[in-house]
């Protein structure tokens, strides 16, 4: 389905789609969001790619496999989860850095849990619809 | 409101069921997505259903000064939104594998005898 | 006596799988073992007969009170040397009988577990311990069966044999947790002492009718007997040693042990009677019809377990004595003729009655051993049988004025019948003329004829001196069954009294028939016209029965139609719910406090309903999904009206993919149709309303519940103060209740992972799993 | 106690999970670190049940909150003795599986999902929250699902299309009864629960939610009349996956039976009486279907349906004894049923086939494997003393207490309809002759011998499990003997889990 | 002042979603109501979330979100009624009958989907009434 | 250009910290102050598109919604009337823009005029096709989008 | 009146009958485009529903919503335009 004007409008929605779902991440322990709304925007957003410009295209655009995007989200995720055992603390336990940082305020393992999350739903979403659009029965 | 709700809930069930009840693998997807958004809205009525107070700390306070909605439902809904969301996810390529291999929707058509088996 | 029982089973154990590194000759080395147990028995002869007996503990699992508690009393001491000392000679026939079978080290194997387990049930004092040995009887007893399984016959019989043994033995171990419930104790020498409370105990019927059941599918009694003629599909040597001698006597052992427990009631003996006077006439009667030498044995030994059955019903001083000499006189003759059979078996490759004769010619030493074990049986003075009838006939004289005539003319009619049957199984096939067809046949090694001429001869000895033999064996296992002293005494001269002229009107009037009863394979068709009647075809009718049932009952319920399922499913969830609704009383609705309504959320509620509606009634799949759409994003409306943004955002977009997704697969699928009649259509709209309206009224009394705000509470004070988040809901996503959100994004992953490789992964036909 | 390993039989899992991810495509590091992993998680299963077995409940406050706010992870007795056995068998499952399961299975994600599979096990055996059960619950299916899926034939699709159906509305029913549940008492964690619900005024409701649990844990353990998942796709699967399932799955709906009646639905009179239908036409209908199939894997199957009757009469008893013996019986169910799907998959691997009509001559070709799998059938049968005996005594003993004449009659059905199905089987299999005109496939004999190993092994050990269960019943009755008690008196584990 | 400035704007935006509203309802075939109501009600909503906006004025983010909504929703509702618009006429839903000219009929290559500019290049000049999708009658556009 | 709309961005910022007030109004007035502080120096400079680029920008967005109020009110005034007073037709609309984006743009503010709406662009991207409720004459309305709405637009992005 | 009461009287039950005659139009179809186009109508005044209701209720972070749906909204529409085209093919 080509479109010149789907095409033109999906080279400036992504970037503020990838933005806006970065945003939802970065301010979910202080406003609606977080890593799974931001995860899904994002995805929707590579989605919407794919719509335009063929799979294909969106693969290159990615320069993996989604699939591949999976371990390494959940692999942030365990890892902040556990790391609070390497400190004697019970895993999930919050660790944060005692300096607040401008615009995202305090660091603590709860962002990287999101962020793992993110990275996560990312790469469910898309595995899953370029998988179905890519297998033809 | 919580009536309301109720009723919604009821009658999402009742769709739910009804769908489940067809021979139609799609109508069984819908029915199970449809048990799902009424669950969802059962556990959402059975915490304490406030309007306009979402809850999120006002910027400027530690903590609430006014009412606010029950958190914990919304977390638990949350959780089990994004767990339907995999399972329709998947059990709609299912669906789309089980079409491609037996050319029907119709559940009844899934029956391989057991003289087939290996 | 715990190693002589370990012993068996580790020979087994070893023999089993590594069997096959014996070699040839070495395999004398098997019959060591039952010689060494029969030798270690023996000398407990004298301390037992004394009336002392021994005891051996070694804990196993004391929770249960199951240790592995022993007991040598004189009961169980004629029984372990029955079962080593006969099984010595097995043993000895066998490893001939089976020489060049490549199977034989499984034989023996199977052969030692048995063994092993036979000397577990006489020997075990714990209910529990005896009932291990008991089933494993039954298991060594399917595998001996089914040794020649290559035969459908044989696989039959034996999955017969295990079924009713099986049955038995559930019904048993019942019976024994039972016994064991109302005593308050497992050990069986202990249970005597609760004799009182047991057999005024309510449950006593239900007690005895268990433990018969096991009793009596054990020792083939009627209606359970039709699988020991089955169970001669065995090879001969396990005839003689399982299903003559050792393992259908099992359920007489029970009966015999639990006497003093359970007997002595007007239950117990009429059951008993009843059951061994019909099973001992009927398959004496049998036996006469059969023209398989074995078939013949089978249908005696069941005779012969009926008589032991009624004996021990009887219960008699004299009755007791007569069991228990009778027990060794059965066993004796019994293994003699099934290994004559044997042998015959062996030589001739026949076993029909109708075509053996002449056999002595060429098979002296065996028609030696026939003919004593022919006498044996019919009860010819100065043989060990002689004794055992006389006995008989004793205790049924002394049964009680009323009952003595008729029990006395049903053992006579029975062993008239037995008589027959022993000269048809131990004289027939050598006497008369030799048939052309056998004169090939050459004495086999003495590896084979020896065992049971030992064993006749063995008869004969014990028959002349009585005294010894029942002073040795069956004085203190009489007591046992007794419960008290017998004071047993055997001789051979009673003097002339009824009994000995009962003996010899016994001996004639077998002889006679003997002459007139020429099997044959008509008698034998007359008799399966019967069959209808028999236990065996109602047995099969009641198995075809269930046979049927299961098939009709499983297609029913498990039908292959998943809104079937459903619908039994919902059915009993409605069933269970609105049961549970309608006693929790009247409803309470507040209809002020729960209708302040906004027309916004009216709206929303109104295009709810309508896409639901429309979402039933339409064609088309994607009008569907539209409709799937407007409802997932009315709420996520209602999700915003009451303060869930969270909710609203999560659900918006998953919905919207969700869409995305059903599009992505559904465009190719066909139209729904309408599949479903009206009258299904009507019971669905019923079952799926009563579903929505008790799940609404759930809904609504919940509502009415005061719910503790504790943990919400402590949520909301410290979402800030302590995790550092304003946004409680993504605080208790990330923090309060991370570890829930970190597995759902496992459960997304794999439902990743899982869309993947269904769609990627084709395998070829080839593939194996 | 406090111990923050307690989750590592979770932990573990998922990471050896997440390393296969990455590993993607490459078979032989998947496979070494499914089967060391297994390895290092039933060493750690061990060490955690000793510790439990000698030092109490151990619990953990996840993300440091104290119960019961924040999710709590509990390891009691039975609850380690669960993961314990899981471990066992998934070691057993990952070693047969790292030959049994095809490459093009592996090359699609099979070890990640098996791992993933176990660690729900491990955790949904390990919360202590009933919300996060739910989640753990997911796990387990999603990954089932997968692994039922996977290859995708056709028959495993139709049987995959009704098990997730089932399954998902068993999700409904649990999921309901959690909403429900947070309703009446604001509260999600077990253990306060257990205080929470008898503080409800509405006593009708406590029952009504009870009905929703009952449901979503009737589905998953497979109860009549809820059990149509299992015999429409166990079946279906490759073997080792079958192995997972019939060993575990619905044994986890047993489990939760166990701990929510324990803790929070105390059975009352009708629950009780509903249960103890409920297990007897359960037996019944396991029975009379296994009575009739003719293919290894489907009469398994209902042979799982007839057995899971056997632990839900003793729940409905819920006494001491009867746990004892449900326990017990659980415990030795999950080891047996395991192998009885391995032996399935082996017999395939031996003949291309699972019918028994085209079986044969196993015992003449294969005598030692042939024994070692009659021990294992023996043990399902419960041929004593072998580990499927010991538990029916007690389950005997309390129904003869209770006056149970109905389900003595259903124990005795069931356990003599398992012992006729198997001597069937043992007979057609195994004695008979391969029948004339069946193409033998062996695809066992030209296998190297280290892989003929990795397929025997495995069931070797779960058997020598069986055997050790049965002989050594003692232990385990010790062992079920302390988790009755448990059972029937929670205030440890209360008070281990809110520290009062 | 502030109040009025509100009431004025909310009514506008209210009235022309209403509109919108009325339109898809009323128009006669499918791209009239496709064409009435994509700006309508983008107008219309584009004027509450400047109402909102105008509302909290100390609060910089509602501005900011107002006018990403309203810019998200100006560039994103031509495109949707352009790609459903697109695929509506390719799936021969027709025009309304009192249609004056369809300059696109017989413009697009079946096959590929692809369009041509040319006039001349057209396939087939809707000289056969059956290729064409004006409609004859109001039926086949209800 | 740029470099004087970045020099007008500062501006604006450098003014928003001297009110201490970060809002929007105050940019936007530190935005006009810092564009007539630039246009008055910048007077006498060659490149002076940026200033009045600006006010067509303006100016453009005021026709526009000129457009959509007109249109939206011909159309209300039709929609809410029983009698239907359009005559709707698919009209060829041939382009003079160079770039995607120009098409883009143009499409959509079309599409956003009600009355109007882009049903496809050809292949070769020369042609638009529009379909339009008031349709007197197809010649005309071209000509009205060109002079109009096409001419300005290009006026402003090139 | 107060601007609250003419919110909540004047402005939401207009938007209120809009929505519901939008969905008059999904539900009598009759093409699935119809239905697609009332669908995203549907959720554009569900946006302007949402600003007013989070007007009313001094809820600037329901406006959050609000940016998703606009943001996403759309793609549900080119999905199903995309599919609709696609399966005219088949
Ligand atoms: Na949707
Ligand atoms: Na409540």
């Amino acid at each position: 389905m080509r479109s010149i004007i789907l095409q033109t409008a999906t080279r400036y929605l992504l970037p503020i789609l990838l933005l806006f779902s970065i945003f939802l991440l970065l301010r979910g322990h202080y406003y609606p969001g977080g890593g799974f709304v931001g995860g899904l925007v994002a995805s929707i957003a590579f989605v919407l790619h794919s719509f335009t410009n063929g799979t294909d295209a969106t693969m290159k655009l990615l320069g993996r496999k989604p699939l591949s995007l999976i371990p390494i989200g959940l692999g942030i995720s365990a890892f902040s989860v556990i790391l609070p055992l390497f400190f004697g603390l019970p895993p999930m336990t919050g660790l944060w850095v005692q300096e607040k940082f401008p615009l995202i305020g305090l660091i603590g393992s709860s962002l990287f849990f999101d962020i793992g999350v993110y990275l996560v739903v990312i790469g469910v979403v898309l595995t899953i619809l370029f998988t179905i659009s890519l297998t033809d029965d | 409101m919580e009536l309301l709700l109720i009723i919604v809930l009821g009658l999402l069930y009742a769709g739910g069921v009804y769908f489940i009840l067809r021979r139609s693998m799609v109508k069984l997807l819908l029915g199970i997505m449809l048990l799902g958004s009424a669950t969802n809205i059962l556990i959402f009525v059975l915490g304490s259903i406030v309007k306009g107070s979402p809850p999120v700390i006002d910027a400027d306070h530690d903590t609430f000064s006014g009412i606010y909605a029950d958190p914990v439902p919304q977390a638990l809904i949350l959780t089990a939104i994004v767990i339907s969301f995999a399972l329709t996810a998947f059990a709609i390529v299912l669906l789309k594998r089980v079409y491609a291999l037996v050319q029907t929707d119709d559940l009844d058509n899934l029956n391989t005898p057991e003289e087939e088996d290996i | 006596m715990l190693f002589t029982i370990l012993s068996g089973l580790i020979v087994s154990l070893l023999l089993l799988p590594f069997g096959r590194m014996l070699k040839s000759k070495q395999r004398i080395l098997l019959v060591v073992l039952p010689a060494a147990l029969f030798l270690f028995y023996l000398q407990y002869i004298p301390a037992v007969s004394s009336g002392r007996f021994l005891l051996q503990s070694t804990p196993w699992i004391p929770s249960l009170a199951t240790n592995l508690d022993f007991r040598l009393d004189g009961l169980s001491l004629l029984f372990a040397l029955l079962i080593t000392g006969i099984g010595t000679a097995i043993f000895f026939y066998a490893r001939a009988y089976l020489k060049d079978h490549p199977y034989f080290n499984r034989f023996f194997g199977y052969l030692c577990l048995f063994m092993s387990a036979m000397l577990g049930i006489v020997l075990a004092d714990n209910i529990f311990l005896l009932f291990v040995f008991w089933e494993l009887t039954s298991i060594s007893s399917f595998f001996l069966i089914g040794f020649n399984n290559n035969d459908p016959a044989s696989r039959k019989s034996a999955i017969t044999a295990l079924t009713i043994t099986g049955m038995g033995g559930f019904f048993l171990l019942a019976g024994l947790i039972l016994l064991g419930n109302i005593s308050g104790t497992y050990t069986i020498s202990e249970l005597i002492h609760s004799r009182n409370i047991i057999i005024h105990h309510p449950l006593y019927p239900l007690v005895l009718g268990l433990l018969c059941m096991g009793a009596f599918t054990k020792s083939a009694q009627f209606p359970f007997h039709f699988w020991l003629p089955g169970a001669m599909k065995a090879p001969t040597p396990v005839s003689a040693y399982l299903h003559s001698a050792t393992m259908v006597k099992a359920g007489i052992y029970l009966l015999a042990r639990f006497n003093p427990i359970l007997g002595g009631t007007d239950l117990w003996s009429n059951t008993l009677m009843i059951a061994g006077g019909f099973t001992m006439l009927y398959a004496a009667f049998h036996s006469l019809l059969r023209t398989d030498l074995k078939s013949i044995l089978a249908y005696s030994t069941i005779s012969a377990l009926g008589i032991l059955t009624f004996l021990i019903g009887l219960g008699t001083r004299e009755a007791v004595i007569a069991a228990s000499v009778f027990i060794l006189v059965h066993a004796l003759y019994k293994a003699t003729l099934f290994l004559v059979t044997g042998i015959i078996d062996h030589e001739a490759h026949t076993r029909d009655i109708t075509r053996l004769a002449g056999l002595r010619k060429v098979l002296l030493p065996v028609a030696i051993a026939g003919l004593l074990a022919a006498i044996s049986s019919a009860g010819v003075p100065l043989t060990f049988g002689f004794i055992g009838k006389d006995l008989i006939y004793e205790a049924t004289l002394h049964a009680g004025a009323s009952l003595s005539f008729i029990l006395t003319a049903l053992a006579i009619a029975t062993n008239t019948g037995l008589v027959a049957a022993g000269f048809m199984a131990g004289i027939k096939p050598f006497s008369g003329k030799l048939p052309v067809e056998f004169e090939k046949i050459h004495l086999p090694s003495a590896s084979l004829w020896l065992p049971p001429l030992i064993l006749a001869v063995a008869g004969l000895i014990f028959g002349c001196i009585p005294g010894i033999a029942g002073q040795l064996f069956s004085l203190q296992a009489a007591n046992a069954i007794f419960g008290s002293d017998t004071q047993l005494h055997l001789k051979l001269w009673h003097g002339f009294n009824l009994v000995l002229l009962l003996s010899l009107a016994t001996l004639a009037a077998g002889t006679f028939l003997y002459y007139i009863n020429k099997p044959s394979g008509k008698k034998q068709h007359f008799i399966q016209k019967f069959n209808p009647l028999s236990p065996e075809f109602a047995l099969n009718r009641f198995a075809n029965g269930i046979f049927g049932f299961s098939t009709w009952y499983t297609g029913k319920f498990h039908n292959g139609y998943l809104r079937s399922y459903h619908l039994k499913i919902l059915l009993f969830a409605e069933m269970l719910l609105a049961y549970k609704l309608w006693l929790s009383g009247p409803i309470k609705i507040d209809f002020y406090g729960l209708a302040m309504l906004s027309i916004y959320e009216i709206a929303v509620v109104v295009i709810l309903i309508g896409a639901l509606v429309m979402m039933i009634l339409t064609q088309s799949r994607l009008t569907a999904v539209v409709s799937m759409s407007i409802i997932g994003y009315c709420t996520c409306l209602m999700f915003v009206f009451y303060s869930a943004p969270d909710l609203a955002m999560t659900q918006f977009t998953i919905d919207t993919l969700t869409t995305v997704l059903f599009v992505l697969v559904l465009y190719k699928l066909p139209p729904f149709l309408n599949l479903a009649t009206t009258w299904e259509r009507y019971r669905d709209i019923a079952v799926s309303l009563g579903f929505g309206v008790i799940l609404s009224l759930v809904a609504l009394q919940v509502h009415h519940e005061a719910i503790s705000t504790q943990t919400s509470e402590f949520y909301a004070n410290n979402s800030y103060i302590l995790a550092k988040g304003k946004n409680v809901v993504n605080v208790i996503l990330v923090d309060f209740r991370g570890i829930d959100t970190m597995f759902e994004t496992v459960v997304l992953s794999i439902a990743a992972i899982g869309v993947y490789s269904l769609l990627r992964l084709r395998l070829k036909t080839s593939e194996k799993e | 106690m406090t111990g923050n390993h307690i989750l590592a039989s979770v932990f573990i899992h998922l990471f050896i999970a997440i390393f296969q991810l990455i590993a993607w495509r490459k078979t032989v590091t998947q496979r070494i670190l499914s089967v060391g992993g297994a390895l290092v998680g039933l060493i750690i299963a061990i060490v955690l049940f000793q510790q439990v077995y000698l030092h109490g409940t151990y619990t953990l406050n996840a993300a440091n909150w104290a119960a019961p706010f924040g999710i709590v992870f509990a390891a009691d007795l039975l609850s380690a003795t669960m993961v314990l056995l899981t471990s066992i068998a998934g070691f057993a499952v990952s070693i047969f599986s790292s030959t049994g399961i095809s490459r093009q299975r592996m090359l699609y994600g099979y070890f990640p999902i098996f791992h993933f599979l176990l660690m729900g096990l491990n955790g949904a055996f390990l919360t202590g929250d009933i919300f996060n059960l739910y989640v753990w619950f997911e796990v387990i299916i999603i990954s089932s699902f997968v692994l039922m899926t996977l290859g995708g034939r056709k028959q495993q699709l139709e049987g995959a299309v009704k098990y997730m159906a089932m399954n998902i509305l068993a999700s409904m029913f649990f999921l309901t009864g959690i909403g429900i549940l947070y309703g009446i008492t604001g509260s999600l964690n077990m253990a306060d629960l257990s205080t929470k619900i008898q503080e409800v005024e509405n006593r009708s409701l406590v029952g009504i939610t009870s009905v929703f649990f009952i449901l979503g844990f009737g589905i998953k353990s497979a109860v009549f009349p809820l059990y149509f998942w299992l015999p429409s796709s166990y079946h279906t699967p490759p073997s080792a996956v079958a192995a997972t399932f019939g060993g575990l799955l619905t044994k986890v709906g047993i489990y939760a039976m166990l701990r929510v009646n324990s803790l929070i639905f105390i059975p009352d009179d009708f629950t009780r009486k509903l249960l103890m239908t409920i297990a007897v036409l359960t037996i019944l209908t396991g029975a009379f279907g296994a009575l009739i199939k003719t293919s290894v894997r489907r009469l398994f199957s209902y042979l799982i349906v007839c057995h899971i009757g056997f632990m839900v009469g003793g729940i409905a008893m819920f006494t001491k004894v009867a746990l004892i013996g449900t326990v017990f019986y659980l415990i030795h169910d999950i080891m047996v049923k395991t192998n009885m799907f391995l032996i399935a998959g082996l017999i395939r691997q031996l003949r291309g086939t699972m019918s028994m009509e085209k079986l044969g001559g196993l015992y003449r070709e294969y005598p030692k494997i042939s024994l070692l799998i009659a021990i294992v059938l023996f043990s399902l049968v419960g041929i004593p003393p072998l580990s499927g005996f010991w538990p029916k005594i007690y389950l005997f003993r309390e129904s003869f207490s209770q006056h149970q004449y109905v389900y003595i009659a259903a124990l005795i059905t069931g356990s003599l309809a398992t012992l006729y199905v198997i001597a069937k089987m043992w007979a057609e299999a195994f004695w008979k002759e391969t029948p004339q005109g069946i193409a033998v496939e062996d695809q066992f004999a030209p296998l190297p011998v280290y892989r003929k190993i990795l397929l025997v092994l495995p069931i070797g050990i779960l058997g020598v499990v069986s055997v050790y269960i049965g002989i050594n019943a003692e232990t385990i009755i010790q062992v079920a003997d302390r988790i009755a008690n448990e059972l029937i008196d929670t205030s440890s584990y209360i008070k281990a889990v809110l520290k009062n | 002042m502030i109040n009025i400035i509100l009431a004025i704007l909310s009514t506008a935006g209210a009235l022309a979603i209403l509109f919108a509203s009325i339109g898809i309802l009323r128009m006669p075939d499918f791209y009239l109501r496709l064409s009435v109501t994509v700006k309508a009600s983008s107008l219309g909503v584009g004027l509450l979330l400047i109402c909102a906006a105008i509302m909290f004025p100390d609060d910089a983010s509602v501005t900011t979100k107002s006018i990403a909504i309203i810019f998200f929703l100006f560039i994103t509702a031509p495109i949707a009624a352009h790609m459903i618009g697109r695929a509506a006429y390719f799936t021969g839903i027709p025009l309304w009958k009192g249609t004056i000219v369809d300059e696109l009929d017989g413009m697009y290559n079946k096959e590929t989907h692809e369009l041509k500019s040319d006039p001349k290049d057209a396939i087939h000049k809707s000289t056969g009434k059956e290729d064409d999708q004006i409609a004859e009658t109001d039926e086949e556009t209800r | 250009m740029i470099k004087n709309f970045l020099m007008n961005l500062l501006l604006s910022f450098i003014w928003v910290a001297l009110t201490g007030t970060l809002s929007y109004s105050s940019f936007v007035f530190g935005f006009i102050l810092g564009f007539f502080v630039l246009w008055i120096m910048n007077r006498n400079e060659e490149d002076r598109r940026y200033f009045y680029r600006l006010p067509k920008i303006f100016s453009f967005v005021f026709y526009f919604l000129y457009l959509v109020l007109k249109a939206n009110i011909q159309v209300a005034y039709d929609v809410i009337t029983p009698k239907y007073f359009f005559r709707p037709g698919i009209v060829r609309y041939p382009m003079n823009t160079e770039s995607d984006f120009e098409i883009n743009v143009l499409s959509t503010l079309i599409s956003l005029t009600p009355g109007t709406l882009i049903l496809d662009v050809s292949e070769d991207k020369k042609a638009l096709y529009i379909h339009v409720m008031y349709l007197t004459d197809p010649e005309a309305f071209i000509n009205e989008l060109k002079t109009g709405m096409e001419r300005r637009l290009l006026e402003i992005l090139r | 009146m107060t601007l609250g009461t003419y919110f909540d009287f004047v402005i939401l039950p207009i938007l209120t009958i809009s929505v519901i005659l939008v969905f008059i139009r999904l539900f009598r179809g009759p093409a699935i485009v119809d239905r697609v186009i009332a669908l995203d109508l549907i959720i554009t005044i569900g946006i302007g529903i949402i600003t007013v209701y989070s007007i009313r209720q001094n809820q600037k972070v329901l406006l959050d919503v609000a940016i998703i749906l606009a943001l996403i909204a759309f793609l549900g529409t080119i999905a199903f335009s995309y599919y609709i085209e696609k399966q005219k093919d088949d």
